[in-house]
C-alpha cells in the first residue's frame, strides 16, 4: 500500500480546525523520500504550520492517514513518542521554556534519548553538555548558555530552538519558518548547517519558508501550499513565474471568501 | 442565535441580580447598621489595647511547635497533591475521563470534609498529641492544592510543552521541563500560601493541642483576655507576613 | 499502655478535653500531673483534646486509659466508648468559684419576672450540644411544666455565652439561657454591663466534672489511681492551686443519671 | 562564586533534612502508628454508617442560608480585594513600595485574623445573625483573594500589556484589556475555590447565632450523631463538587 | 539644544541590560525627521528591537535622552502616556492579547482616543468598529475579526499587530521586523501599506528589517546597527556592499566575544 523507503508519506490527508468548516488541508497526497531537502512555499494562512505540524501528531488530522518512516501515525501516547523521537520540530514561534536557561533548553532535545531518571533529574553528561554547547556554538550563541531564554532577542530564541531540534539527533528535521526571524547572513549560515545535517547524515529536512531566493537557493524539491492544497511540487530549479503566481496568488484566495465589511460588525 | 444568547444573557443577569437582592433582605444586610456599628468595633479595639506583650516569653515554644506542624502539614500535602494534580488537569492525565473524574473526586471530598473531623479521625488512628494535627492538615490541605495544582497546569502554554513532546520524551520528563517551569511562581504561591494558612488553621482550631498557639488564643480568647489575644495575633500576623515575604523573594527568583 | 510491671514501667494516659469553663487548668495542670506521679509511682502521659470528641474517641481506639472532662461529655462518652468509661471522681471547686448551673437571664427592663412569664417570649439557647447554655436550661422549663417547642416564641442557638448575654443587652432576644459561671467573668470583663442583666431562674446544681477510667483497665490500676485522686491532703490542694479545683470526691456513674435525666427530657438522648 | 554557591545550596539543604527531622522527632510522628491506626478510622467509618438521610428535609434551610452568606461574603471579598490587589501586584501600583508595603500589610492583617475573631468584631458592630457572618467571611477571604489576584496579575506575559501600554492608554484601560483577559481563568479559579472554601468555613455563622451547615455538624459531631455529621458531609460535598464543576466549565470558556 | 523638527532625536543614548555589562545600545545619536520612511538593519542580537522599545520607554536607557517629537522622554507615567499616544508600535512577537478576538485586538489600539468609560467598558461606536473592520480588512483578515487571536497562523498574528498599530492614529509608526511572518505577497503589501500611509499622512515610518531587498526597495533612509552601534546611516539608494559588510560582517561580532566551550561547562 505505501512505499517503505518514503520518511514521510501523506495519503489524503485533510483537515479543519474545530469551530471553522475551512479546510486548512485539503486531500493532501505526497510522499518525501528519505534524504529529501525540502521546501513550503505558500501564503500566510496557507497552512504550511499545520501541514508541519500534523507531521508530529499535534494536529490530529480528520481524514487520510500520514506515515513516517514506514509507521502509520496513530494518536495514542506510545505511538507517537515512537514517532516523535525520529523527528525533530523547529517551531514558528520558537516554544523556548521561558524560564530554563538556553542550555538547559538544548539539553531538552536530548531527553528522550537518556534514561528516564537522569531526565526528570536533569542529570546529564559532560559529554551532553559538551555536545549541547557545541550546538549553541553552531548557531553562534555560545555566549549565550548559561542566560534565561527570555532574555534573549528573538533572532536568538529562534537559533535556540533550532539547536534544541538539532541536539534530538533525528531523522527528520521539520523546520517552521527557522529563519524568519534572522538577518540574511544569519539566514544563510543556518540554512547551510540544516544542508550540511541533511547531506552529511542523509537526514530528511523539510522547510517552510518566505524567502523565495533562500528556497530556490537551498532547496531541491518545492511544494507549493494555497488554501490547504497543494498547488505546485516540483524540483528547485525548474519552479517558474507560474508557479509561484500559482502559489502566491492574490485573486484566488479573495474568491473563497466574503469580505463584506458591514456584515461584520456586530 | 445572536439575538436569543443575548435574551439569555439578560435573563441571567435579571435572576443574578434578583437572587443578590432577596437574599441581601434575607441575610439582613445592612450597610447603615454596620456604620452605626463603627464605634462599637473601636471599643472592643480599646479593650484589648495595650497588646499583652509579658505573655510572649510563654508564646516561644508553642508559635514553634504549632510552624512545624504546619510544615509537615504542608509537606506530606505538597507530595500527594502533586500526584493528585496530574490526574485533576485536563491537560494531562484527565484527558482521561474516569481519571479525572475520580482524582477530581477525591480531591473535592478530602477538603469538603473539616480539618475538625479530619483532626478527630486521625486522633481515633493515633491517639492525641500533634501527629494527627498533622495529619488533619495535610489531608485537608492536599484536597486545596491538588485542585490549585491542576488549574495551573491546565493554564499553562502549551508551546514549550508542545515543543518538548515533539521530542518523543515520556511524560514525566515532559512535565519536569515544560510544566514545572511554567507553573513553578503559581505552585509557590499556592504552596507557602497553604503553609501560611496551615500556620493559622493549626493556630487557630487548636489542631495541636495543648503544646500550640492556637490553644493559647481560644483560652485567652474564652477568658476576655484580649490584651493576651491580640499579642497572639500580632505573633500569627508577623509569621504570615514573613511567609507572604519569602514567597514574594523566592517568587522573584523564577518569575 | 498499662501492662502491670513494676511501677515505673506502667504509663498511664490522661486525656483532658478543654470544656469551655476548664480552659484555665489546662496551662495549670502540670503540679497536678506530678503530684500523680508521686502518689501512683506510674508515668503518667497528659494530652489535650481539640475538643472533648477527640477525647472520647481516644479513648474509643484505645490511647487513653483516663479522661478529665464535662459532665454532659462524660455521659456520652459512656454511651460511645465500647468498652465503657466509669466515673470514679468528681472535682471539687475551690470555696470562691461560683456554682455550676444554667441560669436565665433577661435584660433589667424586661417585663419577665419569673419562668411563668416568658410563654411566648423569645429565648436564646448557646448550642444544642452544650450542658448549661442548653441541656440544663431545657430541663428547667420542662419541670417547670413549658414546652420548649410550643409554648415559647422563637428558638435561637447563638452559638456562645458571650453573644447569648449580648443579644440580651442589645434586647435581640427576651430571655438567655447560660453557664452561672460565665455572668460574673463577663461583668468583670466588661463584656456585659452588669446592671443590665437580671437573672430571673437558675436551674438545680449541674454535677462537676467527674474523672473517669476506661472500664477495662487492671483493677490494681484502678485502685491505685482513685486512691491518688481521691485521698486528700494539703498537697493535693497545692498542687491544683490555680486550677480553680480543690480536690476531689469519690463519685460513680450513677451520680451522673441526672444528666441522662437532663438529656433525654430535653430530647437529646443520643442514639447509638 | 560557583563554589560558593554549591556550599551554601548543600549548607541549607542538609539544615533542611535536619529540621525535619528534628521536627519529625518533636511531632511524634510515625508513620508505623499510623499504619496501626487504620482500623480505628474503618471501626469511626462504620459507625457512621449508613448516613441519616432523614435528616436532609432539616438541612435544606442551613444549606441556602450558608449558601447565601457564601455568596454575599466572596462578593463583597472580590471587590475589596481586587482594588487591593492593584496595590500589591508590584508589576502594577505595586511598583511603589509604600503602596505595596501598605497594601500587603493590610492583606497579610485581613488574613492573619481568624475568622472566628472578625466573627467576634462584627457580632459587636451590628449583633448577632447572619450579617456579622458575611462581614467576618467577607473580610478574612479579602486578605486571601487580594494576595492571590495580585500574584496572579505578577504573573502575566507582559507583551500584550506593553503593546497596550504603548498606544499611551490609561493604567485602568490597560488593566481591563491586557491584564484581565490574561489573569482571568486564574481569577475564576480563586473566586470560586474562596466560594467554595467560604461555604465550608461558613461554621463561622454558628457562632454568630445564624445556624448554617457547618454549625449543624458540630452539634452533630458533639452529640456523636455520626450517621447524621455523615449527611452534612455529603451535603458540604455535593456543594464543593457542584462549585469546582462551575469552575472548570467558566474555566474551559476561557483558557 | 536640540532640532524642534524632528520626530526622533536620541542623544547619546547607551543602554546594557540587567545582570549583563555588555552595551546593547552604545552611544547611538542620531535624528529622524518627521515624515521619514527610515529601515534599520542590523544581525540578530545588533540591539534592534531594543532600539526600537527604547523610544517607547519599554527600555529605561541608562545614559543619554530621547526626544520623541521634541517632547524629551523622562520615565514617569504622565510623560510617557503623552509621548507614547502619537507612537504606534508593531512588536516583533506581535504581542496580541490571546483571549480577545481580532476586532477587540484592533479596537485596543483606539482605547487611548476614547472617554475612559468607555474604554474601561469597551464600547465602542459603529463607526469605530468599522474603522477596526477596515484595517482588517486592509491586512486581509476581514474574515477573522471575530476568531480569537490564539487562533491564527503566524503570519496573520503580525497582521493583526500591524492593523491595530495602525488603529491607533499615530504620528510615528515603529515597527520591529513587520514582515519577518510573511510570504512575499504580502510582505510587499504590508510595506506598500505602511509607505502609503507615510506619504498620505506624512507619517514618520521607522522599520527594523532582515529583508535587504524590501529595505532597499521602500526605505528611503537605512540605519545599520551592529553590537549596539550606529554603524551605518545613509540614504538607501546608496547602500554599498561595503555597507553591507560593515553592517553584517561575521568575524567583526566574533572579537567581541569569548567562545571557549570548556569554560561554559557548569
Ligand atoms: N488553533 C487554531 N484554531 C483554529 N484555526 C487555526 C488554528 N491554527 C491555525 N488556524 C487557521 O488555519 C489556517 C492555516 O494556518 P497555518 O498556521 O497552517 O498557516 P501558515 O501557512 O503556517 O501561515 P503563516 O505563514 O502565516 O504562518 C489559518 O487560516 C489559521 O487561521
Ligand atoms: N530582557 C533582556 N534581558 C537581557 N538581555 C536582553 C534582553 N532583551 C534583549 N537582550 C539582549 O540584548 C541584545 C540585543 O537584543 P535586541 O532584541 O535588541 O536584538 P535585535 O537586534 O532585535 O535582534 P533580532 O534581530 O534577533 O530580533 C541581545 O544580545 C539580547 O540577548
Ligand atoms: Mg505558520
Ligand atoms: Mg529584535
Amino acid at each position: 500500500m505505501m512505499n517503505s523507503n518514503a520518511a514521510i508519506h501523506f495519503f489524503d490527508v485533510s483537515h479543519s480546525y474545530k469551530g471553522n468548516s475551512q479546510k486548512v488541508l485539503n486531500q493532501v497526497h505526497l510522499e518525501i523520500e528519505k534524504g529529501e531537502f525540502c521546501t513550503i512555499l505558500g501564503r500566510s494562512g496557507a497552512g504550511k504550520s499545520t501541514f508541519l505540524r500534523s507531521m508530529t501528531g499535534f494536529v490530529q488530522v480528520e481524514e487520510g492517514s500520514i506515515f513516517i518512516n514506514g509507521d502509520e501515525l496513530r494518536y495514542y501516547s506510545s505511538s507517537l513518542r515512537k514517532i516523535r523521537k525520529n523527528v525533530a520540530m523547529i517551531f514558528q514561534h520558537y516554544n523556548l521554556v521561558n524560564r530554563l536557561t538556553n542550555l538547559q533548553n538544548v539539553l531538552c532535545g536530548m531527553l528522550q534519548n537518556i534514561p528516564s531518571q537522569r531526565g526528570i533529574l536533569g542529570w546529564y553528561t559532560e559529554k551532553e553538555k559538551k555536545q549541547a554547547l557545541e550546538l549553541l556554538d553552531r548557531v553562534g550563541l555560545a555566549d549565550f548558555a548559561h542566560k534565561r531564554a527570555d532574555q534573549l532577542s528573538g533572532g536568538q530564541k529562534q537559533r535556540v530552538g533550532i539547536a534544541r531540534a538539532l541536539a534530538q539527533d533525528p531523522k527528520i528535521i521539520l523546520a517552521d519558518e527557522p529563519v524568519a526571524s534572522l538577518d540574511p547572513v544569519t539566514s544563510g549560515e543556518i540554512m547551510e548547517l540544516l544542508k550540511q545535517i541533511n547531506k552529511e547524515e542523509n537526514i530528511t529536512v523539510v522547510i517552510s519558508l518566505h524567502q523565495i531566493e533562500l528556497a530556490k537557493q537551498y532547496g531541491e524539491r518545492m511544494i507549493g501550499f494555497a488554501g490547504g492544497k497543494v498547488v505546485i511540487d516540483t524540483t528547485a530549479g525548474f519552479l517558474t513565474d507560474g508557479d509561484l503566481a500559482e502559489i502566491y496568488d492574490v485573486t484566488k484566495e479573495k474568491e473563497n471568501t466574503n469580505h463584506s465589511i458591514e456584515k461584520q460588525i456586530i | 442565535m445572536e439575538k436569543k444568547s443575548t435574551l439569555s444573557k439578560i435573563l441571567i443577569f435579571i435572576s443574578v441580580i434578583a437572587f443578590g437582592v432577596w437574599s441581601a433582605y434575607d441575610l439582613e444586610l445592612s450597610p447603615m447598621k454596620f456604620i452605626a456599628g463603627i464605634p462599637d468595633i473601636f471599643n472592643l479595639i480599646y479593650r484589648s489595647l495595650p497588646p499583652d506583650l509579658s505573655i510572649l516569653s510563654r508564646l516561644v515554644t508553642p508559635a514553634l511547635r504549632t510552624l512545624e506542624v504546619a510544615i509537615w502539614g504542608t509537606f506530606i500535602a505538597v507530595v500527594f497533591s502533586t500526584i493528585l494534580s496530574f490526574g485533576a488537569a485536563k491537560n494531562l492525565f484527565g484527558s482521561n475521563k474516569i481519571i479525572y473524574g475520580l482524582t477530581r473526586g477525591i480531591l473535592n471530598t478530602l477538603r469538603s470534609i473539616p480539618d475538625l473531623i479530619w483532626a478527630l479521625v486521625f486522633v481515633a488512628a493515633v491517639g492525641l498529641g500533634t501527629f494527627p494535627g498533622v495529619l488533619a492538615l495535610a489531608v485537608y490541605s492536599c484536597g486545596e492544592l491538588g485542585k490549585l495544582y491542576a488549574e495551573s497546569i491546565e493554564n499553562i502554554d502549551p508551546g514549550p510543552r508542545e515543543a518538548l513532546e515533539s521530542t518523543g520524551a515520556g511524560s514525566f520528563r515532559v512535565i519536569r521541563w515544560a510544566i514545572l517551569p511554567q507553573i513553578l511562581p503559581e505552585a509557590i504561591t499556592y504552596t507557602l500560601y497553604r503553609l501560611e494558612s496551615n500556620v493559622r488553621h493549626a493556630f487557630i482550631l487548636g489542631l495541636v493541642g495543648a503544646g500550640g498557639l492556637g490553644h493559647e488564643l481560644i483560652v485567652s480568647m474564652r477568658l476576655f483576655r484580649y490584651d493576651e489575644a491580640l499579642t497572639i495575633i500580632l505573633v500569627i500576623i508577623i509569621t504570615v507576613s514573613l511567609t507572604d515575604f519569602v514567597s514574594g523573594k523566592l517568587r522573584q527568583k523564577v518569575i | 499502655s498499662s501492662e502491670t510491671g513494676s511501677p515505673e514501667e506502667t504509663v498511664i494516659r490522661l486525656g483532658l478535653a478543654p470544656d469551655e469553663d476548664s480552659a484555665e487548668i489546662l496551662r495549670a495542670y502540670a503540679p497536678f500531673i506530678e503530684y500523680l506521679e508521686k502518689k501512683t509511682g506510674y508515668t503518667i502521659e497528659a494530652s489535650v483534646g481539640a475538643d472533648y470528641p477527640a477525647v472520647v474517641e481516644a479513648i474509643n481506639a484505645g490511647h487513653l486509659d483516663l479522661a478529665w472532662f464535662g459532665p454532659s461529655e462524660y455521659m456520652l462518652a459512656t454511651e460511645v466508648v465500647d468498652v465503657g468509661v466509669e466515673a470514679f471522681a468528681s472535682a471539687i471547686q475551690s470555696k470562691d468559684s461560683v456554682p455550676y448551673r444554667s441560669i436565665f437571664v433577661v435584660h433589667k427592663d424586661s417585663d419577665i419576672q419569673s419562668l411563668e412569664d416568658i410563654k411566648g417570649k423569645s429565648i436564646a439557647f448557646t448550642d444544642p450540644a452544650s450542658t448549661s447554655g442548653h441541656i440544663f436550661g431545657r430541663y428547667t422549663l420542662v419541670n417547670e411544666g413549658i414546652d420548649p417547642d410550643t409554648d415559647l416564641g422563637e428558638v435561637i442557638y447563638s452559638g456562645s455565652h458571650d453573644a447569648n448575654v449580648l443579644s440580651v443587652e442589645k434586647k435581640q432576644v427576651d430571655v438567655g439561657v447560660m453557664s452561672s459561671r460565665k455572668l460574673p467573668r463577663f461583668v468583670e470583663k466588661g463584656i456585659v454591663d452588669g446592671d443590665n442583666i437580671r437573672i430571673i431562674a437558675e436551674s438545680v446544681l449541674i454535677p462537676p466534672d467527674p474523672i473517669s477510667f476506661k472500664c477495662d483497665l487492671p483493677e490494681d490500676i484502678k485502685e491505685n489511681v482513685v486512691k491518688a485522686f481521691t485521698e486528700k491532703s494539703d498537697e493535693l490542694s497545692k498542687a491544683l492551686e490555680g486550677t480553680g479545683f480543690e480536690s476531689f470526691d469519690p463519685v460513680n456513674d450513677q451520680d451522673y443519671d441526672l444528666i441522662r435525666d437532663a438529656y433525654e427530657i430535653a430530647g437529646l438522648k443520643p442514639e447509638l
